[in-house]
């Protein structure tokens, strides 16, 4: 707005007797009071309650629910398991991220196939999908606990070191690393701050705010879709659901972000 | 391969095991190696996205090693921007300056070669999205410097429009490994595009310069 | 079948706090799908809040209230233990009903 | 919407029309028209959404206040607290200067209901936002204010 506009505007209110209680606030001082409006009330919640009900419910070819789904910290645990993940897991000798995990518990206890367990990984208008569901519900069971994620086997440590070389990795037709917008502090994209995924404090906050419920999509959206969505506007090839690259990156920045605190699902822009 | 990967892990998982931070560049180019093979195997083709989108030139490979808290090298640096400067095609006809306007929509528009976008539609610049360009505008990023009063502090010259020119067609040619995409080079921008944009930051007129 | 709302009512000094979030696409009908098709309004259109089967609150919405909404407001009257239920019904005619217990 | 109704019931008026459009959920039957203003809805301007409520000229009053930030990160969801002190408010409503239909939404506040609403709508653009009240009298007052939208994320 103008200087003009909004010494009309201010005139306009004082006269209303609308008293503008304070100088007029900077851009960013606003929209950190919009975000905090927004706090609460956090449709995620919706999300989160739909996806208990999926948690236990007796779904798939087995007619079984996935309340015995080993999350990291043994069968059936789902508090404090997100805070674990990514982690290697015996039983499909891989590292797997959250998502990765679901889809290969629905596989051995409900007997979906991998490809109907992939198919809808994100939600869209009027479509709502279990994934995004689950995702809530299992990490809102972490919230308010510390990322404690730990590279103790081989193929952890591998996920970490090679997640960090994508991190880094320039390509496309714009140059564009996960390190352009995200390798140093107090960056901003438009009015968006850009935490600094290289640094402890910022990773910490960044990591652990994911997945979120988007206010201008409408849907909650997992740390898969944020890297999905990462790739595609930095005008790479379409990230696959659950592919060994996306758990590898999300290996290199939950590790990062050890110590913080889980604020998620949490609401953003 | 297997064997390969095997001996990488075995690698990290000493180096880790010591305690080092930093890792020799054999086990830098081995896992280089490896987080590529992933990703070849971990993205598809979309729209005009294909997988080539991948394959890294040179300015790409050598800033994906250069990072963080790697700087460049002064040779390899002048190398790189000796080689970029020479990709730079300057106008035929020796005019940089075109359309304010039209820049000022280029600046705000970023839209275009993501795997979403309708191939060959017109592409936005995207400039606000990392530098503040005028006063109206608000919600600019401050990935970039300030470009406000680009043409009043630097002179309205000649020289200074062709310098315009070439840091959007190619920001690497000026400062390597620079975030900013080479926009000419790359054909993100077509010529005219970036005349625009350089008028956006050279004409006295436009509100950049106001 | 639309998915349960989400509905929490607190003592807030002598007076009840209401906060309910439903879900809701709250189509516009102005936008357009990746054909170019317009995608039919579909909103929610009237909200009931009843306290003891008595109305403390009653509204119409427009397609301009966002996605998923979400609504606060405050009544006189009620205690602990009492039940708050909240009615929505959409321009399809679909229509839900939930329940809160005062805490 | 309903610019597309009309254009339907105008245009061609045919039976299995209307029949398809009602599928399509653009008509709707039923008795629950009777207490969705559709007229207030269907305005453009303060003073037609006023008249559409029955009421005449709005006064400005100091006795409302709208609190919202300045600026939205996003259109599509935007908090807004609206209050009145006006003695007897009956009804309120959230009003969206720059939308291509102003009315947002109107509340009905019975006695023993504060005059107090916290909701959330959509901003199409940077607009002026007003709060609307109706007295028990029949009367209108109004404040405004006027909130930015900004674009948001990358831009692409």
């Amino acid at each position: 707005m103008s200087r003009i506009n909004r010494t009309v505007i201010a005139a306009l209110l004082a006269t209303a007797g609308v008293a503008l209680a304070q100088q007029p606030r900077s851009a960013v001082e606003e929209i950190e009071r919009y975000r905090a409006a927004l706090g609460d009330g956090n449709p995620a919640e919706l999300w989160e309650a739909r996806g208990e009900a999926l948690w236990k419910e007796k779904r798939g070819p087995k007619n079984a629910s996935l309340e015995q789904c080993d999350l990291g910290l043994g069968p059936g645990v789902v508090k404090g398991a997100y805070t674990v993940l990514p982690k290697y897991f015996k039983d499909t000798d891989r590292v797997e991220d959250l998502e990765s995990r679901l889809v290969s518990c629905m596989v051995s206890l409900q007997g979906f196939s991998p490809e109907q367990a992939k198919k809808d990984p994100f939600g869209g208008p009027g479509k709502k999908v279990p994934m995004d569901a689950l995702v809530a519900y299992i990490t809102s069971e972490s919230r308010g606990m510390k990322m404690n994620v730990q590279t103790t086997h081989p193929k952890e440590v591998e996920a970490y070191e090679v997640g960090r070389k994508i991190f880094y990795f320039r390509g496309g037709p714009h140059d564009f690393a996960c390190a352009t917008c995200h390798g140093a502090d107090n960056q901003r994209i438009r009015l968006q701050d850009l935490p600094n995924l290289r640094k402890t404090s910022d990773a910490q906050k960044a990591y652990a705010s994911w997945p979120a419920y988007r206010v201008s999509q409408g849907e909650v959206r997992s740390f898969q879709w944020r890297l999905y969505d990462c790739f595609r506007q930095q005008r790479f090839p379409e990230l696959t659901f659950v592919s060994p690259a996306s758990i590898a990156l999300t290996t290199f920045l939950a590790k990062n972000s050890n110590g913080g605190t889980l604020e998620a699902p949490s609401i953003k822009r | 391969m297997k064997n390969n990967i095997t001996i990488v892990v075995l690698g990290i998982a000493s180096a880790v095991a010591v305690g080092c931070a930093s890792m020799s560049h054999n086990d830098e180019a081995a896992l280089g190696a490896k987080a590529l093979e992933l990703m070849k195997a971990s993205f598809h083709e979309q729209g005009q996205a294909k997988l080539d989108r991948l394959d890294q030139d040179e300015v790409q490979k050598v800033c994906s090693e250069y990072n963080g808290d790697r700087k460049i090298p002064k040779d390899v640096a002048d190398r790189l921007e000796k080689a970029e400067l020479a990709t730079i095609k300057y106008p035929a006809d020796g005019k940089y300056v075109g359309d304010w306007k039209n820049g000022e929509r280029i600046a705000q528009s970023g839209v275009g070669m993501q795997f979403t976008d309708t191939a060959g539609a017109a592409t936005g610049g995207n400039c606000y999205a990392c530098h503040e360009l005028t006063k109206a505008e608000l919600a600019f990023g401050t990935i970039g410097p300030s470009l406000y009063n680009f043409g009043k502090t630097r002179g309205y010259t000649p020289e200074v429009q062709k310098y315009a020119f070439g840091k959007v067609y190619n920001s690497e040619a000026f400062s390597a490994c620079s975030n900013m995409p080479r926009f000419g080079h790359k054909g993100i921008l077509s010529e005219q595009q970036i005349k625009d944009v350089v008028a956006l930051l050279m004409d006295p007129s436009s509100p950049v310069n106001k | 079948m639309a998915d349960p709302m989400k509905i929490r009512a607190n003592m807030a000094g002598d007076k009840v706090e209401v906060k309910v979030l439903m879900s809701h696409e709250m189509e516009t009908g102005q936008r357009k799908d990746s054909k170019g098709a317009v995608i039919p309004a579909w909103f929610i259109q009237n909200v009931t809040a009843t306290h003891n089967g008595k109305t403390v609150l009653s509204a119409e919405w427009g397609p301009a209230v966002a996605k998923n909404p979400f609504l606060s407001f405050r009544f006189a009257g009620g205690k602990p233990g009492d039940k708050v239920a909240i009615t929505w019904t959409d321009n399809h005619g679909d229509k839900r009903t939930d329940e809160a217990t005062i805490a | 919407m309903d610019g597309g109704r009309r254009r339907i019931l105008k245009g061609t008026g045919g039976a299995a029309v209307l029949g398809l459009a009602m599928a399509a959920g653009l008509l709707r039957t039923g008795s629950a028209w009777a207490d969705w203003n559709k007229a207030a809805f269907d305005t453009k301007s303060l003073a037609d959404a006023v008249k559409a409520m029955g009421g005449g000229a709005p006064a400005e009053s100091k006795d409302i206040a709208i609190t919202s930030p300045d600026i939205a990160e996003n259109g599509a969801v935007v908090p807004f607290t609206i209050a009145s002190k006006v003695p007897n408010t009956e009804s309120m409503a959230l009003l969206v200067e720059k939308n291509p239909n102003i009315l947002a939404a109107n509340f009905q506040i019975p006695q023993g209901t504060e005059p107090w609403i916290n909701t959330r709508v959509k901003m199409g653009q940077t607009s002026n936002v007003i709060a609307l009240v109706k007295t028990a009298d029949g009367k209108f007052y109004y404040a405004s204010k006027e909130v930015k939208v900004t674009l948001g994320g990358c831009g692409g």
